[in-house]
């Protein structure tokens, strides 16, 4: 009975509240370009157990995107190819108000081709009342065949430094595994107040029946749970590098994974791709997840967990 | 992906075909699934016939609707699905309310007990009046087949107290007259939705209603749903996910 | 009855015989650190359906590897760091002799630090009688910290040119899916017979009960389902921008993923971590359900389905 | 990652323990686990007991072996599996040959039926002698325990063709003794055998032997799998790879 008590008091002092320049009630967070086109529906998640969510990526113009198919999944995966399509910075403001009525942050996801369109992008953010921006360093590189903007330090540098100065809420760089030295492309995104790991990896799907790629792009971007490994590969390896702060993201479907991406240095978590197997109601069923593995391991703040299998 | 070997192909009107393929999904009535014609595009598309030969009923918008309209036997279809939730299905008195090809993802909820109202623009649009025997109303805006008016001149005529559940398909405009007719009134019913859909699975935000998707949450919704939902026949998403009004 | 008896003769005439600079009589290769450091056990997997073996990489001198735990696995993939353990070019020929008692052909594959490595190792595995060698361009780059040899382009092409100066039989290059641009790096790899798309994915899998990361060395490489989305993605990019002959390898579980690689642009196939779901029976049920698929969909040759999917 | 709480650790001898943990795997004589020790190494072992609460008795040779015999009630065991083929248990008279530990992984196959012959260089190497009654000879190479002798000593003074099934399990020197002993004999026997092993899943090749893989085909042979196999009690392989000989 005396055990019963404690445990109930114990649950009350358990901070699972964390830090990423911003403060989040908990650790789950809406992965940008699920679900976060639409002020609704950001609010609705917000409304159940997401602590903030991270809009999709906002251009300058408006955007169809490409036709579909435009997402493949099976069991494991998905593969995407919207084709960054977006209602453009213009409309945006009202979404983001309509988002704000949940009382929690919004993050303004932005994607340009260069550090003048980033900027641009982030002080109208700023202005419609976004709490943090996040740069979304995977969108092409103009000059560069198939390459993506994160994949040219010099460009990530400059982008970051230009968006920094025009704005005062934090800034988070968002990058690409797609790139030998994710370490460098971390390094030239330093001025960010935190990095957010992983976007999607390149790949694609063909149908063997028709005989054709089935997205309409051909190519397209891997989440979900198969990259799971490569993302914690990349928040753990970055941690260890540079001890910046992290954002985790990539194939997380359920505690163990969060804390899986916490262990290895993230100190927030984003949640994408899942949403297709369980719907929204995964934010909720998280934060239950999180306080009971606080309770049966002990646990009373998530600080002392964050990067704790770095060796 | 799966993939169905068509086994045969009717047409309904001029623009509307039926296109049948066996297959063991089980599908409930109003679940769609999303129709991929390589090349071209993918879309929605429900179920006019839901047993161990399936059917789907499409009318021709633009070239994925045609591509699928024109099927043949021999050729396939490749799809994903299905998806969505299905109708829900009452025991007792029911009336069947559908807007041109709207009527079709309805026509597997018909038992003993089941009463049809179908608009049109005018006589070519009307299909599938032949399976409803005598329990239907016909209604066109230019009165060449039926009572001459819109779906709401035949609800008047039709006594909504003595049915257990409506089930309503067609256009927003056409659902939301349909609501605003009946939300006073004590009679439950089942509103099937069609927004522009890139995913199928509630992921791309492309087809939201005030933050409930309708490709996972619905398409169909009930009455008490509804009445939460501002932007219901006033507004719809652009392929961009720009907000549009009516 | 007649319709019975075309079947059969169709199956009689059916071509899955393969060409990839050497001739497999089927498409399904072992895949180079799986079963394949010992000669019995290469001997009795080309016996048992595969076409050919490529060995376990081999360097210049004896090597234990890193400490178990050298590889983890889940129901959707496999990291391993095994290392690059293997016992060393001087005692290798006794296994390549047991290997080509099945009288099927076996590909040496190398690994090295420079040109000069890969030549000495190449020569030695020529004079030892396989069929070809395959270059491992995914060891560790000498010079760049965390990089491989394959991220640098003029080493590529200088070790692929002193190898194809030096041997007479085919040369593969082995390229690595951790770079920003692989096309560049095939292209670097011109000068070989045939690439082979795609080594694995860098990642790492922490155990969060014991709060550490599973792999004595941290990190691993990934492969099995999870990647097959990824080599695709390469196998196609680089068959539509290049041309080149290539040998499909990363997550192959069943004949469907195969037709995939091989519609994608792959005139051969390499299996690897599925063996620990499947066993090495799989050769045969591949060989099975390939005859299978083409008798289905009306197919007479394999070369009428290799890059079948490229638009 | 699997994990189990320690609830009991006995010390069997000098340098043997056996730990005990409750777990739900469902696991059958002969099959192993491989042990993770966190920043010291992955080993396989296998069961003394496998009922609800399972047990390992693990001779202390390295670091590994150390760590694990020294698991405290409260301590977690990390491992994977169970891995393995197991023995096939017959009905009938049933004879268990152990070298030292070896006797350990055949503890399960105990029932009212069986008999054992438990060798070791000396008195202190042997355990689980009490598992018997008085169905059990005791055979040590200086004579402190038992007879004096090799089990072959001890081989040589039971009717084997009384046996229904020979279980048989030590490092692979003595196993190839028993082979050889009892090759031209009609007498069926499983041999568990052991060869260093870094996954435990049919993968890295380390284990091999004859093209075989101990982790996967075996850890348990029959006769007439091993009359097929010239490494079988000649050959090795380094944790490079490299074949060397015993
Ligand atoms: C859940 C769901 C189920 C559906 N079930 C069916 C079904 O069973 N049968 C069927 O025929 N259709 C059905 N639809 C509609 C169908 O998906 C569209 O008709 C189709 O996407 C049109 O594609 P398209 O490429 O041929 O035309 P597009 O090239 O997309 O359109 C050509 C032109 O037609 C207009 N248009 C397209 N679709 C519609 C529409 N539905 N209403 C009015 N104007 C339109 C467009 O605005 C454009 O001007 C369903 C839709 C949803 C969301
Ligand atoms: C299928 C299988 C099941 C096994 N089951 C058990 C079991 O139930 N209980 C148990 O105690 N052991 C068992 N073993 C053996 C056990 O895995 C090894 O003892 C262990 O790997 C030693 O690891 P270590 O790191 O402690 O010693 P290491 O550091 O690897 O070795 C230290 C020294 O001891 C020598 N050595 C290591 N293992 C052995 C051995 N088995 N025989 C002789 N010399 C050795 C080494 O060569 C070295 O000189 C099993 C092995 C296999 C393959
Ligand atoms: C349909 C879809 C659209 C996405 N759009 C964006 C985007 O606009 N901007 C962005 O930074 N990331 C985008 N992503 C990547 C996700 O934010 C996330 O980094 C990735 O999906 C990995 O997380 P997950 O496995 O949880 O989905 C998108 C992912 C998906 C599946
Ligand atoms: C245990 C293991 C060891 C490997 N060793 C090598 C190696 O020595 N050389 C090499 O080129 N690739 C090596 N690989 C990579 C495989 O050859 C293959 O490229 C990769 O595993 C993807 O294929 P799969 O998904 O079928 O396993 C290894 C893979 C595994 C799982
Ligand atoms: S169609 Fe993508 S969320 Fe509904
Ligand atoms: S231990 Fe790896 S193959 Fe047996």
């Amino acid at each position: 009975m005396i055990l019963w008590i404690l445990k109930i008091n114990k649950s009350d002092n358990m901070n699972i509240n964390t830090d990423i320049g911003i403060k989040l009630e908990n650790p789950f967070m809406l992965a940008s370009g699920i679900l976060d086109e639409n002020g609704y529906t950001m609010e609705r998640i917000l409304n159940n157990g997401a602590s903030s969510a991270v809009t999709k990526s906002i251009g300058i113009d408006e955007r169809k995107g490409f036709d579909p198919p435009v997402i493949y999944h099976d069991e494991n995966y998905v593969i995407n190819a919207i084709g960054l399509s977006n209602p453009g910075i213009g409309s945006f403001k009202d979404e983001i108000e309509i988002a704000l009525r949940s009382g929690k942050p919004v993050i303004g996801s932005i994607f340009g081709k260069d550090a003048e369109e980033f900027s641009l992008l982030a002080k109208k953010m700023e202005s419609y009342k976004v709490s943090a921006i996040e740069l979304n360093l995977s969108c092409p590189h103009v000059n560069g065949y198939g390459l993506e903007v994160g994949s040219d330090p010099d460009l990530v540098s400059e982008i970051v430094s230009e968006v920094k100065s025009k704005v005062s809420i934090p800034v988070f760089s968002k990058l690409s595994p797609n790139t030998s030295d994710i370490i460098e492309e971390a390094k030239a995104a330093d001025k960010s107040d935190a990095l957010v790991l992983i976007n999607t990896v390149k790949a694609m799907k063909i149908d063997i029946h028709a005989r054709k790629p089935v997205l309409s792009n051909v190519y397209g971007g891997l989440s979900g749970r198969s990259i799971k490994p490569v993302g914690v590969r990349y928040v753990y390896e970055i941690k260890k590098e540079l001890n910046k702060k992290i954002i985790g993201v990539g194939g997380i479907e359920n505690i163990d994974d969060a804390i899986e991406y916490i262990m290895a240095g993230a100190s927030a978590v984003q949640i994408g791709s899942v949403i297709y197997k369980y719907g929204i109601n995964i934010f909720n069923k998280l934060n239950n997840d999180l306080n009971e593995f606080f309770i049966k391991n002990d646990i009373n703040d998530i600080k002392d967990i964050i990067g704790v299998a770095i060796k | 992906m799966k993939y169905a070997y068509i086994i045969d192909n009717v047409q309904e009107s001029e623009n509307v075909n039926t296109i049948a393929f066996s297959s063991d999904d089980d599908i409930k009535p109003g679940q769609f699934i999303m129709a991929w014609v390589p090349g071209i595009n993918e879309i929605p598309l429900s179920f006019s016939s839901i047993n161990k030969i399936k059917k789907i009923t499409v009318k021709i918008y633009g070239e994925a609707s045609e591509h699928v309209a024109h099927l043949k036997r021999g050729d396939y279809l490749y799809y994903s699905g299905p998806y969505g939730k299905p109708f829900t299905i009452v025991p007792g008195k029911k009336l069947l309310i559908g807007a041109g090809t709207g009527i079709a993802p309805l026509i597997p909820i018909i038992d003993g007990n089941t009463y049809g109202i179908i608009s049109g623009k005018s006589k070519k649009d009307i299909i599938f009046e032949n399976h409803f025997k005598d329990r239907l109303k016909i209604v066109t805006d230019d009165g060449s087949c039926g009572m001459k008016g819109y779906v709401t001149t035949a609800l008047k005529t039709v006594d909504l107290d003595k049915f257990d559940m409506l089930y309503v398909c067609g256009p927003e405009i056409m659902l939301k007259s349909v609501f605003d007719y009946i939300k006073n009134i004590n009679v439950n019913a089942q509103f099937s939705l069609e927004r522009s859909m890139k995913c199928g699975i509630g992921l791309c935000d492309s087809c939201s209603i005030n933050g409930y998707q309708v490709c996972t949450d619905g398409p169909v919704f009930s009455v008490d749903q509804l009445k939460n939902m501002d932007e219901f026949g006033r507004t719809k998403l652009q392929y961009s996910g720009k907000r549009v009004y009516f």
